[in-house]
């Protein structure tokens, strides 16, 4: 029973990674306050390693669980392999999302991916 | 888990002596009442004495209540059926813009059929002026459709007053009371309505039937053609055990109006309005203050969305509702709270409680008691408070 | 008074079993499936479930089953919303003359919006040729819709001979299911149907709710506008009790047709018409010998008239029906007798014995019993036999 | 219960003066077979006085019920008297009927009328 699967609601209920990093290394934010949805993803990169990963969400379970999956997902991962991870990815390693779902508060993996460019964009700089 | 329901404006349980009254009606006296033998015309008597406590709940006659699946198909009958019925007196229909989508999608269907339609606005409470219905009417006019209370926001419009002007200017004039009927006092000729839509399952019937009062000498076309069923006005067979529990919640509905009942949700209400405010921050009431249905909460949460709040509630057990996009299925927000002025951020964290005859002291108290908590838990997930432009 | 039922085609009681199965859902799991909470998710998994319940009743695909409130809307719906939806296509549509009211006054309807319609004729037992169909059909045409079988005579039509015609036209093919649904076997796919009207009460569900099959990708328009329930097909809170009786029902109609039931009432069915033809002189059988409902019996006795044979008949316990005028409220007789060649004084006559699932063998021979008795009293009181031009 | 009053229902179950009059001395036909009723009311007529009154009627049971009645109800009577009886009045007399069979069914004194008029015409053409 329930609209989302038990692993989303585990993820509502205590999502994991929930904060800003202040000196974060990359910042992603995606979604649109007028559909309900933001999602800031903070990352902490070592070696093009992915140590630490962070998220604030405005959103509905979906967009919640979707932020705290992905900052699971990705620690100790590459940033090249991060950047694989796709939505859809994301959704089947949360046990799937209900359809309506699956197009609006799905957009974790583009947070990250906005996050990992913001990254490869200041470390360009400081180099 | 003990569940404790605030979602009265969605559906109410169906009561307990009403079931009772239909029960007889499925297995045993289920004639058709268009047939003229024994088990029809049993069925026939049913019917026709629930139609006279329909009536008798909103001061009607029983000739003038048609039976509908719903409120939704009796919106849909009221305005597609004024419009086709009277189409060369004129095109144009007046409604605001926070109607039902019974209402809104009625009328955008006879938009692409050529009618136009014009979307009065609102104030920041949700209340229309009859001053603005008078300044749109044109001599194209032939319908004005404002709803009787808004089922967001709770806001009871000034049906009387817009009857006047309605009246004035000799157009057809329909209410939709889904949310009222049953819940405050109704009287057809004292509002200075033609139509009135109603809707069983709003006020502790059965889902799946309606009705549409429909004033004597009302020029309308049908919506839904085949059987000479309702004199010809809504066919297809009598959904006799709905009709019988409609019948019997209205009866019950009108006892409690004139035990003056819905003044303890009133209280109540009050109550869970005033714990809330002085609890939380950042908090804002939706519609009116005192012009609203006795079982009417509606608050928007600063920097939240409303399904997170809802799961959360759902997971200690209350079940409300809110007008975020993620809970309409839609992608925009709340089309009542846009139309109040408040903007979609703000209009995305809306709660809506809505209190019936069977909730309890205890049961707000518990509310108060939780609410606090789960806004604290999910403000901290929040990316906003920062460069916040939402309230103020 | 022992009371015998036979006007199945007419309403049919609701199963124990399909009764059981709803009352739950009154006031215990009362929720608005459309609410993300507890109670609101415990309700849409039951909706759900019933329309994969009545999607396996016809072989169809459960996305593709709509919730109306009964055949009536489904055939406005199937009908009118195809009509709007490819005005741009076409005007014009096809039909029978022997469909029921809901589909007749639909296309009526249609005619005042500027639709042409074709009424097709049919032959003396009431069958319609599929040539008939592919000649009438022409490059403005956008809809055929054929009853599956008549709720008066019991004729089944060549549905799936039909289906090959208008397929092979390109054009959409309706078909009004609500007398065959449950009573017979049937396959969307082998009929080659793209929308199928069925009524719950039909098939000993309850009233208040059917349902429309409409195949994938079929263009349509909605009938009732409003919320988005039904994936924004059909608009109005679900009616959950009524939808969860409606695939219990669905679920042992299909357990019965899996098991051959139907058979046991085509003998019954056989052995009440022969029973009468033989007892009974100056009688005729309407409808086809065999291509015909399994519960319908339809006669007509020459020199009387329906309704004093329903009176008469419903003294001794027996609910009828019949195609008189008196029973219709119109002034006409029956359409349908009148389109297989009755004259008129004829179809006045007529008696329809509708057998269901419950009808005993002794309930058969009662009526074999008494029928000759009443028919001899009434034409005892009737001016004709001298000069009658009717039958012969 | 029932769509009918008992005195409808009883005279249909029993209806009075059933059949028709070999030497009538009028006779009335009215209704029409397409509409599914005929009514065929016969007089015995003596001194301008009904001494007799039959019916044949094809109808419903409002058509023979009203049949029935106005046999009963006119015998005795004066030719103008029986005149005077109109339809509503044997309505009335049943207990009222349903108002759909008020004015397709309830053709009794028409039926009536017609057989003084047709009683009138012969004991002209005799005289
Ligand atoms: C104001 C209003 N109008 C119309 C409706 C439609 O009623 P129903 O869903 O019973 O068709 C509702 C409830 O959903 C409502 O609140
Ligand atoms: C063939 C047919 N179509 C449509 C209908 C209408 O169904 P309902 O009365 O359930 O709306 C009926 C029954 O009345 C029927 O027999």
């Amino acid at each position: 029973m329930g609209m989302y699967s038990d692993k989303v609601m585990d993820h509502f209920k205590n999502p994991h990674n929930v904060g800003e990093i202040k000196d974060a290394d990359g910042i992603g934010e995606v979604g649109n306050p007028v559909c309900g949805d933001i999602m800031k993803i903070y990352i902490k990169v070592k070696d093009d390693k992915i140590i630490d990963c962070k998220f604030k969400t405005f959103g509905c379970g979906a967009a919640i669980a979707t932020s705290s999956m992905i900052t699971e997902m990705v620690k100790g991962k590459d940033i090249d392999e991060a950047l694989k991870i796709s939505n859809k990815a994301v959704a089947e390693a949360l046990g799937g999302l209900p359809p309506i779902k699956m197009h609006c508060s799905n957009l974790a993996a583009d947070g990250l991916s906005k996050a990992i460019e913001d990254y490869k964009q200041k470390s360009k700089i400081k180099k | 888990m003990k569940r404790i329901y605030m979602d009265h404006a969605a559906t109410t349980p169906t009561d307990v002596e009403v079931v009772k009254t239909m029960e007889p009606y499925f297995s045993l006296k289920y004639g058709n009442p268009n047939s003229i033998h024994f088990f029809g015309q049993e069925a026939r008597e049913t019917v026709e004495e629930a139609r006279e406590k329909i009536a008798h709940l909103i001061e009607a006659n029983s000739s003038e209540i048609v039976f509908t699946a719903g409120g939704t198909e009796a919106d849909n009958y009221a305005i597609k059926g004024i419009a086709w019925a009277n189409q060369k007196k004129g095109n144009h229909i007046i409604t605001s813009k926070i109607e039902h989508h019974a209402v809104l999608h009625s009328c955008q269907f006879l938009e692409k059929q050529g009618f136009k339609v014009t979307y009065l606005p609102v104030d920041k409470y949700g209340l229309i002026d009859p001053e603005d219905v008078k300044k749109a009417i044109t001599d194209k006019t032939i319908l004005v459709t404002i709803m009787h209370a808004n089922n967001e926001i709770g806001t009871i419009e000034p049906i009387k007053e817009i009857g006047k002007v309605v009246k004035d200017a000799g157009v057809y004039f329909h209410t939709d009371s889904v949310q009222t009927a049953g819940h405050i006092p109704i009287d057809v000729n004292d509002l200075g309505v033609d139509m009135l839509s109603m809707s069983g399952h709003k006020f502790y019937g059965p889902n799946g039937v309606g009705a549409l009062y429909l004033r004597k000498r009302t020029r309308i076309v049908n919506l839904i053609d085949g059987g000479s069923q309702e004199k010809n006005r809504r066919a297809g067979t009598e959904n006799v055990v709905g009709i019988v529990g409609m019948g019997k919640a209205a009866e019950l509905a009108k006892e409690r109006l004139t035990q003056g009942k819905e003044k303890g949700i009133v209280k109540l209400r009050d109550k869970l309005i005033q714990g809330i405010m002085n609890k939380i921050e950042n908090v804002r009431l939706n519609g009116h203050p005192t012009k609203r249905l006795p079982g009417n909460a509606n608050f928007c949460f600063e920097f939240i969305e409303g399904e997170s709040m809802l799961l959360s509630l759902d997971m200690e057990g209350v079940a409300a509702s809110s007008g975020s996009a993620c809970t309409s299925g839609s992608l925009t927000a709340s089309h009542v709270l846009l139309a109040i002025g408040l903007p979609p951020e703000i209009a995305h964290g809306s709660l809506r409680l809505t209190l019936g005859k069977d909730n309890s002291e205890e049961e707000v108290d518990y509310m108060i008691g939780i609410l606090p908590g789960i806004i604290k838990k999910l403000r901290a997930l929040s990316p906003f408070k920062e460069n916040w432009e939402g309230l103020k």
